[in-house]
This record gives C-alpha cells, structure tokens and sequence, in this order.
C-alpha cells in the first residue's frame, strides 16, 4: 500500500490553479528531498474552484496558490469559518506572473505566415479555426477577450474584436464604447460559431489544437511552453503581462450579462496576469505552508517556476503585510 | 412487510398478491430466517449509501429549483442531455443488440479477446475517452475527414455528443443484451424455426422479445450513464451544452448554490423517466420474477 | 407428399454418438421411433430437423438432398419433448406462430387455430400464458402449434408423456384421422408400445446411437430379432434351450427336459436356425396361457403358480413349469379359471408361433 | 470464420466445436443469412468504433509506455486505481447482491420506487456525485462525522476512493444480479429447499453459482466503472491519486505527450486482467451458451 | 413413521383454485394422485411441499400442523415434472446435494450416491452434466436425487414419464422395494393406471382442483362414483337403462329392450339405487367378453362385431348387442375365438359383477 508511508509524514496540503501544477510537480520533489518528513499533496482545479473548496465544500488546505490574485480578497475575506467569526483569509501574495501567447501546431493552417502583426487577419480568415476558453468560467477566457479588444487600438483596426469574436457568436458579443473605456458584454447565452471553439477550460483546448480541430489557441505562455506547443508571443500591449501596461489594460472591461446565480461580483477589468497565493486561516500548518511558499519565491523553487516561464516575482507583493506570517514577512512587500 | 414472490412456481406470481393482499400478515422478524433479514439489512444499507447523497441534494436544492426549472439554459442543457442520451442509446442498441447476439451465438477466432475489449471504454479516464474519440472522429481524421464531406462533424455537434456519449455507455448495454440471449432457450428458438421462422424472423419475434427485459435494463443503464457524461462530451462537444457540461460550466463559475438545482431537477425528471419507462417495459416481459 | 429417407446419417458428440443410421420413411407413413433412454431418439430428431449438424451422411426429402438446408426451409414439424413453448406469446399465439411466419391472414389463421384447439379441448386455455398451464396442457398446445402448420412430416418426441390415458385415447384418434385425412408423413417417439402399435405402420428400434432393427411394425414386434429387442418389446421370458432340432416346418427344442415346438410361421426371424449356435428363444407374457384345464396345444405343460401380482384389468403371474416363465392373464380368465398361488396344478400353453428364436 | 454453436441443444455445445473442427469449412458468406451478415457488420461497426480511438491511443502511445512504467507516480496511482477499484467492487457485491436478491424475490411496498432510485447514482454527473457524497460522508455530515470517531475518514483517504468509486459503479453490479436473479428457475430453487437447503444454503449453493456469470459480468462492468472515475473521486479524495487523477494532472501540466502513455499503460494491464478474470470465472459457470 | 392430513385446504390462484381438499395418508401408505390435465395435481403436491402458501385449511404431519413450516424443514422428498436438476452440478454431486445439506460425510455420501446410481442404472452417467442427458436419464437422476434422502414422504410427480416399458418396470418394482424396505410413505402422481394399481394403496382422483372420489384402490377402480371418474378410469361404455329393479340381492336393468342383470357384491356404489332417478351404469371394456358359443352367465347376449382395432397384444373391438359396446380381448382369445369383423355371430357376456351404477 503505497499510501501507507504517507500517512506517518507531516502532509502539506495545496490546491492550486491548474496552470501551476507543472511547476509545482517539480517543486514538490524537491521540497520533499528537503523535507524528507513531509509529503506535499497538489491538488489542481480552476483558481475559482480553488479557492470554493475550502470556503464552500469544507475542506481544509495549506496553501491556496490560483491564477488571478483579486479573487483572494473577493472570495475570503468576506467568507467565514462555520462556527467562527475568522474570515478564511486576510492577505495574499501576488508571487507570480503570466502572459498570454497565441498557441499552435506545425499543422495549422498559416502557420508558416504567422506574425504578430497580422495573427488577427490570419485568425479571421474564413478556414482558420482557433479556440479559448468560455469567459464565463476560465480566467484566460475572458483575458482572451480583453487581448483582442486591445488589439484594435494597438494595431488600429477597429474591425478586429468584430471578426474574430462579435460576429461568430449569436447572440453576439456586444462592445460598448465609453471615451477611452471598452465594455465587453457576454451575453447569458454564449454561443459560438464553428470557427470560434470555446472549452470549459483550457485543458479541454489542447486535444483539438493537437487533433488540427483547431489552428490556433490562446494560451498563457507557460502551459504552452510545458507542453512543448509552437507560439506566438503577443505584444506587451495586449498580452497582459506587464505590470508597467496596467493602466493601459484597465481600458478594457468585461460585463456578464448572466447574474441570476452569482455568488460573487462577475464583471472583471483588463489588469496584468498575477498570480496570487494565501494560507487559509485553518490551515493545518500553516508554518509548513509559509516554508513552503518561502521555497518558491525565494529559495529553489524560484528556478523551477522561472525555468517552467512562470515567473516569480521578487519580492512578492502582498496587501496586509502586517497580516503575513513571520517567515514570509521578510519576502513580501506591501502592494504599491 | 417483505411479502416473498416466488414461494411459489413461476405462475404463482400474479396469485401470491392475491393470497397476500388479504391474508392476515405475520410478523416480519417472525416468518423471515436470518439469511433474509442479514440480505434486507444488507441491502438497506447500500440503498441508503446511493440514495441518502442523492436525496440530501434533492431537499436541499429544492427551494432553488423552480429557478432551475425557469433558466431556459438549464431546461436546454437538460432536454439536450436527454435527447443525446436517448439517440446514444438508441444508435447503440441498434448496432450493440447485433454484437451481442453474433458474441452470444458464434464462435469465432479471436473472440474471448475481442470480448475482452468491450469492457476497455468504461474503464478509460473519460477526458483521455474523450480524447481517443477525437482522434478517430475528428476533422483530420481518416474516419472523421471522410464523415465530413456528408456534412457529418463531431466537434460541437449533437453527433459529436451522440459519439462520446455512445462510446462511454455502449458496453453497458453490450453486456446486458449479452447476458439476456444467453437466457434465451435454445429449444425455444428452436421451436420458432421449426414453424418456419428464419434467422430474422427467429430473432424479431422470439429471441429479442426474450431477451427484452435485459436489454432494457441495459439499455436504461447506458441512457443513465449517457447523461452524466461529462469528460469525453466536454471535450468533443463543449455545444450544444448537456446538462453535465453546464452543471459543470455553472458550478465552476457560480458556485454549489447554482449548482445543485440543476442537478436536483436533472434527477427529479430522471426519475419520473424511469419509472414510466420501467413501468412500460415491464408490461411485455414475462420472463421475470418481479411481477 | 414426403418420402424421406437417411444414408449413413453420423453425428458425433462429445460422450455419445449417432452412428450410420440408415432408414426410409414413405409418403404418408407413420414411423415409430422406439428404444431406452439415452439410445438417440432426440438427438436423431433434431438431426433430422437440421438442428445438429451432420458429421458424416446424407438426408433425403422426396430425393432433394436437404443435409444442409437450414432448419425452417424443411419444411417439418417438430413437437419437442417438453412443449418449448413461447414463453412470452398466449396460447392462441403460440399456436398461431408458424401461420404468422407463413403471412396468412388474421381470419384463416383465426380459423385454423380455433380449429386446432378444438380437436385438442384447449378453448379454455386460449388466453393463457404457458408459465400458467400444467404439463399436460402445455404437451396439448406444443401439438396444436405444430398440427396447425400441416407440415408434410411431422416429428413427435413423447408427445403424450404428461397426457392422461382418456386424453391419450381421443389424441391418438385425432393423429390417426389427421394421418389418414392430411398429406402427412409421421416420426413418432414414445416410450408407450401401445401407442407405437396403434399408430405406427414402421418401426425402428434404437440404441446406443444406432438403429437396432427397423420394419413393418408387427413384424418387428412378432419377430425381434435380438435379445435387446424382445426384452425392450416386453418378451419377458427369455430362455436358453439345451437343444435344437429343424423339423422343416417345425422346430424342436429342448428346455429343463422339456420338448418344445415352435413353428417358423410367417415369423422370418425363425428361418434360419444354426443347430450348432446357442440361440435364446423369446416368449411374450401375454402369449403364455394358464387354464385349468389341459388343451389339445402341442406345447401344453403342467405348471405351479409361485406369485401373482393385480395389474387390474390384468394379473401377472410366475408359473413353474420346470423352468420359470411370466404370464400375463385377464382378471376375468385369472377369475374364471379360479387360479391361485401355489396351490393346484395348472396347464401352461404356449403356442408355437408365440415361440420366437434370437438370432444372437 | 464464424462458427455457429447454438444449431444443437445446450447439450451441443462442446460437441459442435468437434463438429466443426475437422468438417470442411463452407464458404462463409453461402451459409449465412442476410440477418447474420447484417448483425454481423452492425456488430463490427460498433466493435470499431469501440476499440479504434483505443487502439490508436494505445498504438501512438506505446513508443513511451516504457517510460510510464518506469515512473513510480504512474505505478503507484495504476495501483491505487485498481485496487481502489477491487475493494469498491468487494463493497458493492457484498451488499448489492442482497439488495438485489431482495428485489428480484421480494415485494414490499413502494418497490417500483426504490428500483428505479437504483439508477439515479449513474446519471448524476460525476462532480456533482462527488459534492452529494462529501455532503453524507464529509467530516462535518452527520454520518461522516460519526465514523470520524472510529478513525474512518473519507477525505483523501482509500475510504474516499472506495466511497467514489462504489457509489458510480454499484447501479451496475446491482441490475446485473438482479437480472441474473431472475434467470434462476425457480423449480431448481424448490427441489433444493425439498432436499433440506434452507434459504442461505439454497442462496449459497444453488441461486449464487447459477446467477455467478451475470453478476461476475455485472462485477467487471462495475470494476471497470469504478477505475474509470475522476470527478467523484477528485472532489472526495484527490489523494492517494488514483490513475484517472494522476491522468488528469499530468495531462493538465505536461500535454497530451505525457498523459497518454499512462493511459496506454492503464489500459494494457486492464485488457489482461480482464482476459485473465474472464478465463476464471467461466470456467465455473455452465448455463453459458458460449462455452 | 409418517402420517399426512390435508383439512379444507384451499390455495387460490388466478384462475384456478384447489379448494377444500380432504384426504389422509397412513403410515408407509403407498398414495397415487390421478386426475387429467390442469386438475390441479401439480399444485397440491406444491402446496403440501409448502411452495404454495395456503388460502385457508391446514396441514398435518404425524398430527403437528405444518401449514406454515417452511418446505426445507418438512422434510418431504419430491421429485417435480421434468426432473429440475441442478445445472451447474453434475450427476452424482446432484444425486449427493441433499446428503451434503445433511453435512453427511463423504464417505457414506459416495457409498449412498452410488447404491443409488446402481439401482437406476445411471452408473455410467455420473460426471455428466444434466443439459448432456436425455429426457429419461434426467427424470433417473431426480429420482435418485430423492431417494438417497430416504425422506419420511416422497411426492413424485410423473416420475416415470419420459421412461421406457422395460425401464419402468424394473422401477416400479424399486419404489415397491423401497416402500416396503423404508418407512416412507409416497404420494404418486401419474396417468398410468397400470402404476397406480400396481403401486399404490389409496388413490384420491382430482378434477378442476377438486378431489372428486377417493379410496381404496381396488374400491376406486372397480366402483366409479361418476361418470366422469368412471370414464377417466377408462370405463368406456357408459349406458343409461331404462328401467331399474331391485330385487334384493340382484338389480335388474333394461337397455334397449335387453335385461340386464347386475349384481350389488361388494360394489358399495351398487348398494343405493333410487328406482326413479335416471342412472347410468359403466362397464369397463375389457370386462366385455366375446366368444363364438353361448356361456352359460345370465347376462349372455348375440351380437356382431362392428369394427376392431389391433393393438398387438390386445384387440379392442366395437360390438353390436342392440346398443354398442366397446370390448377389449386378448390378441389370444381373438383368434382362439376366430373373431371377424361384420361376419358370424358371436356371444357377449358382461358378468353381474362388472356393472357398475353411478351415482349421478
Ligand atoms: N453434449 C452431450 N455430451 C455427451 N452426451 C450427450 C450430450 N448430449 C446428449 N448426450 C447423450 O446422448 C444420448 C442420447 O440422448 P437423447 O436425448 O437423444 O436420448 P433419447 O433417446 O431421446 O432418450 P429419452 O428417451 O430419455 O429422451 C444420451 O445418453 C445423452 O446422455
Ligand atoms: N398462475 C396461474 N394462473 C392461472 N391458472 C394457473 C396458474 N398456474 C396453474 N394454473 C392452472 O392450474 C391448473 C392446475 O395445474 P397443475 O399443473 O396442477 O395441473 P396437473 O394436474 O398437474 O396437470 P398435468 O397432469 O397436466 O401436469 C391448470 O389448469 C393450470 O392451467
Ligand atoms: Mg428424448
Ligand atoms: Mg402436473
């Protein structure tokens, strides 16, 4: 029984956005050769999933690591431990960042012509088929939007959020315009083109990218790195990755139509890809999981993740230093 | 009150009620030995293990599911799910009840292994089901290329749907219609070709009708399989949206609360559909005990 | 129309064989099939109908070749042991099949099984499930089903096993008109030789997978030609005499001392007699005659009766006439006679022709 | 060459394959029916479109299956996932069969009902399986919370697998007893109780070994079942990884490349386990046609 | 030491029902069950075994009631229509299941198995499996399946269906044997009368689920209460006279004109007549006896014969006295007598004693 040895370790329990768990897979056996005491156990699901299984199916993590930071404040602070009047968290770190690349295979169609300067008129071409994931649901599927929307003013086509995306979903989605302000409105039912091709997530991307169901798909750099994908990386402008584009992103906006269920406020602005980390308040041990996160951004585990392009960021930032653990005080700074 | 059905010769069932119904009734404990009382208790604790979740779900999305019932998402999602599953069975009985009878009747070389196979897509991780699908089916497949010139694609499409639904599910309808002929009294069929009945004929009118009562209970075993799909249809048909997908797609976004509505009112409308199905089906057969 | 006729018919199985088995059935014949458990009987049915596959052989149906014509393009009917009736249809349906299978039409198929479940007294059943009849009347619905069809020959295994003997009666009737009114030929299997007697024109004796003697039936029962077969046709006395003698017309042989004539008759089984060989000679119960009297019989003895046992309408006796032999007696004869055990001496009477000599 | 072994009695079965053997072989399409030869080519349809996405999966992959196997990560999870699933399967025979010999010999009020909530296990799609069940067994549930005291906890666990895995695959083990079940004539259930076998022993000896080949099927299907999940078991017990979460991870963090060598490997191990486990368990049965 | 009441027992079915049936078995009485098909015959053997629950009315063992014991501890052997063998166990581990449930050793199970085996000649069939034997074979190994559990009472029904004449005997003489050697009392369904007579003690005959005469059986053959037992019991001359007179120890009927007389002997069914109503009187063929001269018995009448049929030992023949009457004579005595059909006169006599007046 292989599980039998795990049991006298000390397990430190992390769920994490799927998007790190190449990284971390790494990470984690070195942290174990460090550790030899410890078994680190990943779980991987949606960032929003993760931070649910702690405040809504009970369940008791470590670590918290998902890949859009602003959900730590908007999914925990407010949230409660049953029978207590602790909010799940108080702080996160934002300790790593991202950027979206267009992904495809030696079997796309245009392949060859691909630049990032005409990947938009190649993407609107009538047999090209390409793929992100539903906005609705995934993080990157709503970057995806934002990235093409910027790209009209960075490449001056005012036409290019319409032929790629607008146009191939019916009912459509509608852009509004307000001064400089971009709104994206998704409509409650998304309902895509067979030339636009939407997953749950972008795992369930890959298959049809690697079949040549698609041609092409937005990824973030790093799966598209790990998993050995041709890319096209996009400019700073409109590849959410620059901390110094911010404000330039925050032009964009993205409004759901579709509130009925809502649990949590949906609409989201156009801001760099950060990731972002936090150790629930009932932790099991929690000084486990600050050693842990201290591994990634300062000691090996930095490497790992820079070498998987997934970028630490050092010193990480965090929004209520005074809230951190001791052991990480030292490696965090508060936000700008 | 357990009233036992089958002390008694095949033609005592129908009677039984009746000796039953008005027949002063015993204690249970009493007339009951060990071995059954040991089986009941048994068999009530697996029936609480599979439906205790299920009703604590049901009750406690109740509230919610008129919500449910009025999101035009959800009834499409759910009425796609349906109407896949039903088409997956249906394609996979007309195809699967052949297999079945040619595995159950020939012998050939080769045929423990190739027996062997049918089981292989249950066990498969559905995306990696999912993924496997696509690679025959897809558009730059050899298969999947050549469907396409007749307009037939899978990628977002109820065929594509039908596919990963009917892959995931088949073996289970396989195996029970297996199972079913393999009941069927040869001295019966037989019988059926001795009054000039050819093989169809034997089959239509003898062996399927026979057989019938397994093979709806396969069948229903693979419509319900059918709909929970989610990995394989997700991958291949992420549209139209079956139910799992957009439970899925809901849980995901908006959390358990949304969530378990649909789920609550996929399952009342399952079940209403299975006991009217049972109820129909059950009228034809009589080769079964239950009655 | 239907002459069917078996060359060399083999088939194996794991544990047991058909072996060669060779016979002719003419147009509108009544064949009896006779012989033990386990001697083939089914099976050779089933060969027949085309169930088994033949490993070696040839069938024949009116000198069409039909070894390996499927089953239901024979052509035949088949009443299988046990009935294998549809479980799933009612009576009238199960009856109804094959006229269903043939497309005719609603009224004349109404007609026709209405018909057949008259003559059978099964009316009453028509609404029935087969899981809800007894055995008897499931037998009665098998025979309807197949009577329906009017096949051109017709195969009975034990039809009337579970049938009472007044039921038996009136179904014997009814195969008998059916025989002589349709254009039908019969194999009948049973275990009742009364039934072989009264129906049957042929008979073939089987065991062991293969056909022991075959012919007109009276002559097979007059005349068995082995052990096995008179023993299986009721001879209870079998003997084993000390002596031969071919007398022309007549032979005499010698038993315990006692002399014994026995006629060649029309019998062919007693023509050829090797006076070296140790034949055995057969005898019928029925055919041994006790009275109280002596008669003018050349083969009259004197005799004790040492047991009897009431059959009824019959008494079976064990006589001692030096020798012991079975006697099968009416009550009125065993009344009138005022025969008793053990007690008085009694004349046994065996006729020669009732003397049938084994040819092994 | 097909074989047709059910032209004969029961009693032909082993006898026709001598038939067979050293007969001169007829050509194949002159001695079957058209009804055959469709049956046969629907059954090959379903029979490809069954085993070619596996196939191919198996074949593309095969080239990096050593690698798998080499792979403790990989082993341990295969293992966890087998094993998960025999104990599963274990669990759910062990109460099943009761459950459904009651079903199959007993009335009792509301039956229909309960039959038809056996089903609803399947159709939940799977995440949504998984929450119902954390609900019942999870550490603050009411039952959960009362086997925590025993030590028996469900969250990332071997419980929480078992608990998973039974809970989707038990629907399948259940009607395939109950179908068997209802196989058993009941005159042979009789003359055994006429020879002094009290309900356990007719059970033990007579209706269990008559119905052993449905339920041994119904147990395949189940076990397949039970390996084959990952959202239920995900959401109860992440860890120990089973093959379907290993799969999943590593196909979300390294690709396809890397995933579908575990997969091949997955699926290789089962195809023998299969084929070993059919071997056994039909030798012991007889009222098989197939033999 | 066995003894069996059934009080009022009353089972309903859907469309049939046993209803209040009556009878006792004594102590190692040998009890046969007759009736025609669908009497119900099946379903009392099932509902003394306890497989059918009672409706009302109860069941006695050795005077405990067993009406709601369940089958396995009444301790009956039965042995169904069609065997019902275990398929999945061979032939001896069948013959051997019940001893096994007895936790009997192996050893004095293998010797009991085999004497078994040996007494129904099925040694040879011992590994096989049951769907490898013929219908006889099958019925031999249910048969011994019961008898090696020597039970206190044995139901059998139609045991000796599928089985040859010669088989048949040699098991009748068996369960004779056993019978007398065990104390085990046996309940025998068949429809061969010559088995029930040569069996069985008592006999009970039962028709639409009821039991319509039952008895001694000497007492119940020679003295049909009805028309429908007499008939059954194969009294094929059914006639209704038009006039009776008693006179004392005698009866004096007229048929036709004919004057018949009938004596009331030991016949109780003779002993009440009421001289207004219009009975019918039944005699049985063969106690209709045909000669070419005179006998010297009263009831000595002239006639012809009409028609006549052969059936090898025996010959049935339809006579003309001025009313018809069916006959049935020795092959023997047919041509003793020099029999024809529509030719010469002959002589028939039915003794006083085998008139038999029914009741209704
Ligand atoms: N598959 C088999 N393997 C071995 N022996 C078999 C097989 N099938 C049948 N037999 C044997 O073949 C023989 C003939 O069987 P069959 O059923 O034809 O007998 P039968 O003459 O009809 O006897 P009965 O009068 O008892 O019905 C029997 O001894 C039977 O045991
Ligand atoms: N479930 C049922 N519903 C209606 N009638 C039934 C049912 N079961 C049996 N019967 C009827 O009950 C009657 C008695 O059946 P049973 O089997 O006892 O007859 P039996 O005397 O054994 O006849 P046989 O000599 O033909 O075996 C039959 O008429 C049969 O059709
Ligand atoms: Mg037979
Ligand atoms: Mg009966």
């Amino acid at each position: 029984n292989p599980s039998a040895p795990a049991q006298e370790k000390k397990v430190l329990k992390i769920y994490s956005a799927t998007s790190l768990l190449y990284p971390l897979g790494i990470a984690e056996g070195r942290f174990e050769a460090l550790y030899p005491d410890v078994d680190v156990q990943i779980e991987g699901h949606g960032s929003i999933q993760v931070i649910r299984h702690v405040v809504e199916l009970g369940d008791t993590a470590d670590l918290l690591m998902v890949a859009d930071y602003s959900l730590i404040p908007t999914m925990m602070y407010v949230a409660k431990i049953p029978e207590s009047t602790q909010s799940y968290s108080s702080w996160y770190l934002r300790f790593s960042e991202n950027s979206i690349v267009l992904a495809y295979t030696n079997t796309s169609k245009y392949a060859s012509e691909i630049t990032a300067d005409n990947w938009y008129n190649i993407l609107s071409r009538p047999d090209v088929k390409y793929g992100f994931p539903n906005p609705m649901i995934d993080a990157l599927g709503y970057r995806c939007l934002i990235t093409m929307q910027l790209a009209e003013s960075y490449y001056g086509d005012a036409s290019i959020f319409d032929r790629l995306v607008s146009l191939h979903f019916n009912p459509p989605i509608l852009t509004t315009t307000v001064g400089e302000k971009v709104n994206i409105t998704v409509p409650e039912i998304l309902n895509p083109e067979p030339k636009v091709y939407l997953r749950s997530s972008s795992i369930h991307l890959i298959p049809l990218l690697e079949t040549g169901t698609i041609d092409y798909c937005f990824l973030y750099l790093s799966n598209a790195e790990q998993q050995n994908f041709s890319y096209m990386l996009l400019p700073d402008e409109i590849n959410l990755a620059s901390p110094e584009m911010a404000e330039h992103y925050s032009s964009v906006s993205v409004n759901y139509k579709h509130e009925r269920f809502a649990t949590i406020s949906l609409n989201r602005t156009g801001a760099p890809i950060y990731y972002g980390l936090t150790i629930p308040a009932n932790a099991k041990n929690p000084d486990l999981a600050a050693e842990f996160v201290k591994f990634i951004i300062y000691g090996e585990g930095k490497n790992i993740f820079n070498e998987a392009h997934q970028s630490i960021i050092f010193p990480a930032y965090t929004d209520n230093h005074s809230g951190l653990p001791a052991t990480l005080k030292p490696y965090a700074e508060e936000e700008p | 009150m357990l009233k036992k059905n089958h002390e008694g010769t095949w033609a005592a069932r129908e009677a039984n009620a009746e000796v039953f119904s008005d027949g002063a009734t015993m204690s249970w404990l009493k007339i009951r030995s060990p071995f059954i009382i040991a089986s009941s208790l048994l068999g009530l604790g697996i029936m609480l293990f599979l439906v205790l979740p299920i009703a604590t779900t049901v009750i406690g999305a109740s509230a919610s599911i008129y919500d449910a019932i009025t999101d035009p998402r959800t009834t499409s999602a759910i009425w796609m799910s349906f109407y896949g599953a039903f088409l997956s069975t249906l394609a996979v009985a007309a195809t699967g009840i052949p297999l079945a009878y040619i595995l159950c009747h020939y012998q050939f070389y080769g045929k423990s292994f190739v027996d062997a196979l049918i089981d292989l897509p249950i066990l498969i991780p559905h995306n990696a089901a999912g993924i496997a699908i696509l690679t025959v089916l897809g558009p730059n497949s050899l298969f999947g290329g050549f469907l396409q010139n007749f307009g037939i694609v899978f990628v977002d499409t109820i065929y594509g749907i039908v596919a990963a639904m009917a892959f995931v599910s088949a073996p289970f309808l396989i195996r029970s219609a297996q199972e079913a002929f393999a009941a069927v009294p040869i001295a019966v069929e037989h019988a059926a070709k001795s009054l000039g009945a050819d093989d169809l004929k034997t089959f239509m009118h003898i062996t399927l009708p026979l057989a019938s009562k397994g093979i709806f209970t396969g069948g229903l075993l693979s419509w319900a399989r059918a709909i929970s799909e989610f990995g394989a249809v997700a991958i291949l048909a992420y549209y139209p949206k079956t139910a799992a997908v957009f439970l899925n797609d809901v849980f995901v976004s908006e959390g358990l609360g949304a969530a378990l509505p649909i789920n609550a009112l996929l399952i009342c409308i399952s079940v209403v559909i299975i006991l009217v199905f049972k109820r129909i089906t059950m009228g034809g057969t009589r080769l079964n005990r239950e009655r | 129309m239907m002459h069917l006729r078996l060359e060399e018919v083999t088939s194996i199985w794991n544990g047991f064989s058909l072996e060669e088995i060779e016979f002719e059935i003419g147009d509108r014949e009544y064949f009896a099939l006779l012989g033990p458990s386990g001697a083939g009987k089914t099976l050779l049915l089933e060969t027949i109908m085309g169930f088994n596959k033949l490993k070696r052989g040839r069938i024949f149906a009116d000198d069409d070749e039909i070894s390996s014509l499927p089953p239901f393009q024979r052509g035949f009917g088949y009443v299988p042991h046990g009935g294998a009736l549809f479980p799933h249809l009612n009576v009238r349906q199960n009856i109804e099949f094959g006229l269903r299978m043939m497309k005719i039409d609603q009224t004349s198929r109404k007609k026709k099984s209405d018909e057949a479940m008259n003559e059978l007294s099964i009316v009453h059943l028509e609404k029935r499930s087969p899981e809800n009849l007894s055995a008897g009347e499931r037998q009665k619905v098998a025979l309807a089903r197949c009577l329906v069809m009017k096949p051109r020959l017709m195969l009975l295994d034990e039809p009337f096993s579970s049938i009472d003997a007044e039921a038996r009666q009136s179904l014997r009737n009814l195969l008998k008109r059916l025989h002589r009114e349709l254009e039908t030929s019969f194999i009948h299997v049973t275990h009742d030789q009364l039934e072989a007697i009264s129906l049957a024109e042929s008979v073939a004796i089987m065991s062991g997978g293969r056909v022991v003697q075959k012919g007109k039936i009276d002559h097979v029962f007059s005349s068995p030609k082995s052990e096995f077969v008179a023993r299986f046709l009721g001879y209870e006395n079998i003997l084993i005499p000390d002596r031969f003698e071919d007398e022309g017309d007549i032979i005499r042989l010698t038993l315990n001392g006692k002399d014994l004539l026995c006629s060649k008759g029309n019998s062919s089984a007693n023509r050829r007699i090797e006076p070296a060989g140790r034949h055995k000679i057969a005898i019928r119960p029925d055919q041994v005659m006790v009275s109280k009297n002596p008669t003018a019989c050349p083969n009259c003895m004197r005799g004790k009766i040492i047991d009897f046992s009431d059959l009824g309408p019959l008494v079976e006796l064990t006589v001692d006439v030096g020798f012991l032999l079975k006697s099968v007696v009416t009550k009125n004869a065993f009344v009138d006679n005022q025969l008793q055990k053990n007690e008085g001496t009694f004349w046994i009477n065996v006729k020669p022709s009732s003397l049938v000599i084994l040819n092994e």
